[in-house]
């Protein structure tokens, strides 16, 4: 049994402005001891797939309006909020994208590390305040014990990013659900932060959700890859089919962006037209406005995520039909 | 922080000196003096009266003979109450209304900051509305209806309390009540707002991640920063409470500061004047330092002041 | 930069007239806000042209009709001295709504910018910039309306001297208790590092984040502003008898509210509307400008 | 909604209707009276205090050589059980009782009062009351320290029980007027023991130190809140005293002073707010009482400055103001319409001369002094105190003035002192007044109108009334003396620089229990002769 299984996940807000579909009928399943990535532009619904996880959509005005989350047999989804407590930050643990304000200003560092080990373990507060010091240094905080006294704005980015991870790695959980947590990092902090991430789940054999926009840190990094667009599930498969063998046009699209991927001189490849806006009706297939191979029928009906190789799927209807290859 | 406190009052000598300067030319401005009366003193007697207070020196004269005085803590005889000192009224009446404002403080604290909070956990739906439409009832409602109106119903119809007086333990009931509600809408309003902004902020959505539930998030994770708003806003509204309201002392006959503070303007009582006002400006100062190392304490950025 | 590697940012950073052209677009969407905007608009024209559509003059005395309560000639009964309590209503709001929204935005002007400058200053203008504030809390306000109606007699402008005079005090030390702690948040280091230049800063940045308490005060400052000025007649100061407002009569209802209640609920109906009116436009104002609620 | 409210204040009601004993009710079995009294008073030192709280405060604590009879406040024996006048008028001897005592247990003598009137008339002791000694003979010259030799004053103490009083000139209202606490006497070594005697600010009159002669003594005093005197045992007619106790509530407003006595807390109140006593008068008539009071409410006219400087525009402005309507509709406390300005039956005088209420009349003045139907009349200006009566007046005049002569008045109105100043440096129009009778005679009233009258304020002179008023003051025979008032009042309805517009009543809430509390036209109630008793509010239950 998979340690989660998500089945057709569909979360909406209900805006202002009308509903906005930020994840569309979304499914995919994480093994025990895996990394799966989740790349996309932003706003394609990656981090708010996992936020309806962890119940962290703010209600109203987000719904999640159906699917199934099974996490260890339990859905999630159908959870109330004490009983999803039990899971969060023991079972499952997150790290978000940005260490500034993801710390209270207002504690201590101390307070906010121990935090889940109050909560979770009963544990006393002084050996709950070793364990904390402990792990602040194996994320390698130097000078743990003291500077756990301070304040989250006496920390820079990078160190306030090893407190986020030290605090959700203190309850070993199973799954670490890691959303863009270096993109705001620096480029050195960053390798170090991906060696700790890579490093702690070596050791501890837990599975991890990382979701980015980065290819590149996702290819060095995750075993297999879901990539979304849209709110949707466009490519999924294992991280070197992904790259090796595009089965959809925005995947493909995706990779030509990246920079270090294109020849020397050649000119920044960009793609055309700007990202659907979900709070409008949308073609069946949503890409279909930006794709240099469209064709009539990608609009018409509905598209679902198709396995054309073993462990690869694509949605890209042509591809699905043998029409098209990426 | 040591050092901060120990330089702020030191500031409050020179705020003093100035409060005293500006309120003892503008007393002397305001036409009328202590002593006009519907039937006028005769000039013969006036002219004692007046060397009797000294009010027949030069302006400049008198005003360094106060000075000289209020460094030594005298705060000179009152003009209206012949045989009590300004420094006896003071503290006469300070107790009462320290008391008074206490209680009121309590209920403006004890019914704004939990309303302030339920409204901000869940807002725009019934549980924000509620607290909130009593709060801005509280604001509608100046005390000098909701004072009677509580007097009327609880006083005079269910027999409860007495409608005035200021003798039992339930004499304070009342005006406490009176007065703390209208501090309390105060504090729900700005607490909901400065609650709701937190609310908002990444790392609440961190402490929910890691399983906090809801009392934790908003007492441990939400409150001290929620609250900076509303504390702002304690610091002058705590010296008002402190030093009494004229309005809650005149409807429910408490021997307050209050009355003093005001009927002293109206009776041209100059030292009066200058004392109660030279007190207010102390508890204000006080406080407004009070206010800004609670902040400080409440928000550790603040701290390299 | 490329699609996939652009950061969003939260905010655009060269939007000025944007970030309020989207927030009026946001307010309008706001049912709760608009409804409320309307209504004062309402009370506002009702105020401005009820008084013809009477048919009672609001000085017409008819002692023999004194304190009549309400009749079909009188919809709101009539006052101790027997004039018609509608036709005082809405003149008394054409006086209350001046003053409490004049007064207010008086008060906002100066509290609001004062108080940033303040806490965005720090140190030693901090300092003293606060101490100002505690002198000018501290005077005694009894003394010194006493001397405006002295010095420059009744002049309604006054009215709005004296009134700000006293309500921009708490606005700026709550503005600024807010801008000084913002003032250390990364996103104004970041505006910094930027190169913008503080007055930008201070608008752009400060303001808009200090939006949530400063408009709830204001809110709440419009009703204390209207019942002061009940206070300011009192001492000779503003609208003199037989105009009248609607602070002064609620506080000539509330003497008398066992005997005459609609004295008192007439004015404090039209008081307690204004302020849920303003409520409601101030909670809408608010989430509109929240740029944060804008955030994927 | 509105139901549910009226259910559940009814329930809360029954709730209340227990039998609870209230303080009125204890006060009753013990012979305690509350009062409500107004303002905190500023001092209880007879020489020093101004106001009438304070004068009903310390009338419970000194006696004077007379007091007031309770019915009708004629002189009676006090601390002097007999007195005797010279023919001339100008002598009177004062045979004082030889079981008075001080609280302290030191008999009341002749020196007593000697050394009192000394205090009061010193200069350094500045009294603003000292003045009303200045019939005395050389008073006024030691009072302003033109002459330095007590023994000169016409004040003499022959022996310990003979006190001498001689005048400048005859003074048929002076035994009324030894009712004022300037004539009460004090005990001059207390006061020496806490300082100077001659000048303000001693500590004697603080509880524990006060010593009187009074039926009453200091027993507790919270400031702003209430003073409590307690029976005195020394006081010599102790036998005769029912009260036990005396609390005086310092209450300033009206509406908590009403509530108070609805909750059983006062025995008697202040004048109540208008918009109750019609309340009182319908659901317990007999605990509403309105009485007669010595006093006028009226409006100042600066006669200096145009168009007011015209008698005709002053008249038509008197007679334009319906008085009736005034009294029926705006005051409603039972006052009476003024269209004279000495109060009715003021010592058995009682004004001939009227300024009558006719409109026609006004717009013929009016039109006479060049402002027909009003036109051309420039807005004159209508100056208050700020206050909901006086405003309440002030609008209605403006309004009759506007409607009966086509004139506009803009109302102004001021704080209290500002007001003061304004009339007293003549900056207004017209402007609101009022005048309680220092003593029951008319002079009290109309001596202020004199050329150089300390309260004139309205710039108005007339030889002939300063003639008048002046002979009154020589005449010893009565018939005349008020003949000669009659004429002065003429001129000066005649001349019209006041307004008369209503002589007060005196509107009091008093609880059925309160006896030997009768109506007099200066509020005063010697307490000596009041008592509580119980059975009457009994027997008004059971016969309910």
């Amino acid at each position: 049994m998979s340690l989660l299984e998500v089945q057709n996940l569909r979360t909406a807000f209900h805006t202002r402005n009308g509903i906005v579909r930020a994840v569309d009928g979304v499914s995919f399943s994480v093994e025990k001891g895996e990394t799966l990535g989740i790349v996309g532009e932003s706003g394609s619904g990656k981090s708010v797939t996992c936020y309806s996880l962890m119940g962290l959509i703010p209600k109203p005005p987000g719904r999640i309006e159906s699917g199934t989350a099974r996490f260890d047999g339990a859905d999630l989804l159908a959870m109330g909020e004490a009983e999803l407590n039990q899971i969060r930050g023991k079972r499952i643990a997150m790290i978000f994208q940005d260490p500034m304000t993801s710390l209270n200003p207002y504690l201590r560092i101390e307070e906010q590390l121990i935090e889940p080990l109050l909560i979770h373990e009963q544990m006393p507060r002084d050996e709950a305040v070793k364990r904390a010091t402990r792990a602040l240094e194996e994320v390698g905080v130097p000078d743990a014990a003291r500077r756990i006294r301070s304040h989250p704005h006496e920390f820079s980015g990078g160190m306030r990013q090893r407190v986020m991870i030290a605090m959700a790695l203190i309850t070993q959980p199973d799954l670490l659900i890691a959303d863009e947590p270096t993109t705001a990092l620096d480029v050195t902090v960053q390798a170090q932060i991906l060696d700790l991430i890579a490093r702690l789940q070596r050791e501890r054999g837990m599975a991890v959700i990382w979701i980015s926009h980065d290819l590149g840190v996702v290819a060095g990094f995750c075993r297999r890859v879901l990539v979304m667009y849209a709110g949707r599930v466009v490519e999924s498969g294992r991280v070197e089919d992904i790259f090796a063998r595009p089965l959809h046009p925005y995947n493909r699209a995706l990779q030509r962006s990246i920079p270090a991927l294109q020849g020397k001189g050649a000119e920044l490849y960009t793609i055309p037209g700007l990202p659907p806006d979900v709070s409008k009706p949308l073609p069946a297939c949503a890409f279909a406005d930006r794709c240099e191979f469209v064709q009539p029928l990608c609009r018409a009906g509905e598209i679902g995520l198709k396995e054309i190789e073993p462990g690869h799927a694509s949605a890209c209807v042509r591809v699905q039909r043998g029409e098209l290859k990426v | 922080m040591f050092r901060f406190i120990a330089i702020r009052l030191l500031q409050t000598i020179p705020v003093l000196l100035i409060v005293a300067t500006v309120t003892f030319f503008m007393v002397r401005l305001a036409p009328g003096g202590p002593f006009s009366a519907e039937k006028k003193v005769p000039a013969e007697i006036l002219k004692h009266l007046e060397a009797y207070y000294g009010l027949n020196k030069p302006l400049w004269d008198q005003y360094t003979d106060y000075m000289s005085r209020l460094v030594r803590g005298d705060l000179g005889p009152s003009f209206k109450y012949e045989n009590r000192t300004v420094n006896e009224v003071i503290a006469s009446a300070f107790p009462v209304s320290l008391e008074l404002g206490f209680w009121s403080l309590l209920v403006a604290l004890a019914l704004g900051i939990p309303a302030g909070v339920i409204a901000a956990r869940h807002p725009n739906t019934l549980t924000d509305h509620v607290p909130m439409g009593l709060a801005m009832a509280g604001i509608c409602l100046p005390t000098f209806v909701l004072g009677p109106l509580l007097i009327l119903v609880f006083a005079l119809m269910a027999g409860w309390f007495n409608p005035m007086g200021w003798d039992s333990p339930r004499d304070r009931v009342l005006p406490a009540l009176v007065l703390g509600a209208h501090y309390a809408a105060y504090v729900a309003r700005l607490t909901r707002s400065g609650m709701l902004e937190i609310l908002n902020q990444d790392f609440i959505r961190t402490a929910r991640a890691k399983g906090a539930g809801s009392a934790r998030i908003l007492f441990r994770h939400a409150l001290r920063g929620g609250l900076l708003p509303t504390v702002s806003f304690l610091g002058p509204a705590t010296a008002g409470l402190l030093t009494g309201s004229f309005v809650i002392e005149t409807i429910f006959q408490i021997p307050g500061l209050g009355r003093y503070f005001v009927m002293a303007a109206f009776n041209r009582d100059y030292t009066l004047v200058l004392g109660t006002v030279l007190f207010y400006a102390t508890l204000i100062i006080l406080l407004n330092l009070i206010v800004d190392v609670v902040q400080v304490w409440l928000n550790p950025k603040l701290r390299f002041e | 930069m490329t699609a996939a590697n652009s950061i969003a940012p939260s905010e655009p950073v060269e939007a000025g007239t944007s970030l309020w052209q989207d927030a009026w677009h946001r307010l309008q969407k706001n049912r709760a806000a608009v409804a409320s905007f309307v209504l004062l608009v309402g009370m506002t024209l009702a105020c401005l042209v009820g008084p013809w559509l009477t048919g009672q003059a609001y000085d017409a005395q008819n002692l023999a009709l004194s304190a009549t309560p309400p009749s079909a000639k009188h919809w709101l009964g009539t006052d101790a001295l027997g004039r018609d309590q509608l036709t005082r209503l809405l003149y008394g709001g054409r006086v209350s709504l001046m003053v409490g929204l004049a007064a207010t935005a008086v008060s906002l002007t100066i509290g609001v910018l004062y108080g940033a400058i303040s806490g965005y200053l720090g140190g030693k203008a901090d300092a003293v910039m606060m101490r100002l504030v505690d002198i000018l809390y501290s005077l005694p306000f009894t003394i010194f309306v006493i001397l405006l109606t002295v010095f420059f007699g009744r002049n309604i402008i006054l009215l709005f001297v004296a009134i700000g005079a006293v309500e921009w005090l708490t606005m700026a030390r709550i503005v600024r208790g807010q801008v000084a702690s913002l003032k250390r948040m990364e996103f104004v280091e970041a505006a910094h590092a930027l190169g913008l230049r503080k007055r930008r800063i201070i608008l752009r940045h400060m303001i808009p984040n200090v939006l949530g308490p400063v408009i709830v005060y204001t809110t709440l400052t419009v009703p204390a502003v209207m019942l002061l000025e009940a206070f300011l007649s009192f001492l000779g100061l503003g609208v003199q008898p037989p105009m009248s407002s609607w602070g002064s009569m609620i506080k000539d209802g509330a003497e008398k509210m066992e005997e005459f209640p609609w004295l008192l609920l007439a004015p404090g109906t039209a008081l307690a509307t204004t302020l849920f009116c303003l409520n409601f436009l101030g909670d809408g104002l608010r989430d509109a400008l929240d740029v944060r609620a804008s955030k994927d | 909604m509105k139901p549910a409210v009226l259910l559940l204040l009814a329930a809360l009601a029954l709730a209340g209707c227990g039998s609870r004993e209230t303080r009125v009710d204890i006060g009753n079995r013990e012979q305690v009276l509350h009062l409500g009294n107004g303002a905190e008073p500023q001092d209880l030192d007879p020489q020093l205090v101004t106001g009438v709280t304070e004068h009903h405060l310390i009338m419970s604590m000194l006696e004077g050589l007379v007091i007031e009879d309770p019915v009708d406040l004629h002189p009676i024996p006090g601390v002097a059980e007999r007195w005797e006048i010279s023919p001339d008028g100008l002598t009177y001897t004062f045979f004082l009782r030889k079981n008075a005592k001080w609280s302290n247990g030191e008999p009341v003598v002749a020196r007593d009062f000697l050394r009192s009137y000394q205090r009061i008339l010193t200069p350094s002791l500045a009294s603003q009351y000292a003045y009303m000694h200045h019939v005395v003979k050389n008073a006024q010259a030691y009072n302003e320290g033109k002459l330095k030799d007590f023994s000169q004053v016409g004040y003499q103490a022959p022996d310990d029980h003979t006190f001498v009083v001689t005048l400048e000139s005859p003074t048929p209202y002076l035994l009324s007027l030894m009712n004022h606490t300037s004539w009460w006497p004090v005990h001059v070594p207390t006061i020496e023991r806490h300082g100077s005697a001659y000048t303000r600010g001693n500590r004697w009159t603080r509880p524990g130190n006060f010593v009187g002669n009074g039926p009453f003594q200091l027993d507790q005093w919270r400031y702003n809140y209430a003073v409590t005197v307690k029976k005195s045992a020394t006081y010599w007619d102790a036998a005769n005293v029912r009260l036990n106790a005396i609390h005086f509530h310092a209450i300033e407003s009206q509406e908590t002073e009403e509530r108070a006595f609805r909750a059983g807390l006062l025995h008697a109140t202040q004048p109540p707010p208008i918009s109750k006593i019609e309340v009182y008068q319908r659901q317990s008539p007999d605990r509403i009482h309105i009485s007669p009071y010595l006093g006028v409410y009226f409006y100042r006219i600066n006669v200096t400055k145009p168009p007011l400087n015209d008698k005709r525009v002053r008249r038509a402005l008197c007679m334009a103001v319906d008085r009736e309507a005034m009294v029926k509709n705006v005051t409603r406390g039972g006052q009476l319409p003024a269209n004279h300005f000495t109060p009715p039956g003021t010592a058995g005088f009682d004004a001939r001369a009227r300024i009558p209420t006719d409109f026609e009349q006004a717009r013929r003045l009016l039109a006479e002094a060049g402002f027909p139907g009003g036109r051309g009349f420039p807005p004159i200006e209508l100056l208050y105190n700020t206050s909901e009566n006086h405003r309440l007046i002030a609008e209605a005049i403006q309004q009759m003035w506007k409607k009966h002569l086509g004139i506009d008045a803009r109302l102004v109105n001021q704080e209290w002192k500002v007001y003061l100043d304004s009339q007293k440096t003549l900056n207004y129009q017209v402007c609101r007044a009022g005048w309680i009778g220092d003593y029951v005679d008319p002079n009290s009233f109309l001596d202020m109108w004199l050329t150089d009258g300390g309260q004139n304020e309205t710039g108005w002179s007339n030889q002939e009334y300063d003639r008048l008023i002046r002979e009154a003051g020589r005449t010893i025979d009565q018939a005349k003396r008020l003949e000669l008032f009659q004429r002065a009042e003429e001129i000066l309805l005649d001349e019209s620089p006041v307004l008369p517009i209503y002589f007060y009543t005196r509107v009091a809430l008093i609880h059925p229990a309160l006896k030997g509390w009768h109506p007099t036209i200066l509020d005063n109630h010697p307490y000596k002769f009041v008592y509580l008793d119980p059975n009457a509010v009994m027997e008004k239950r059971a016969s309910n």
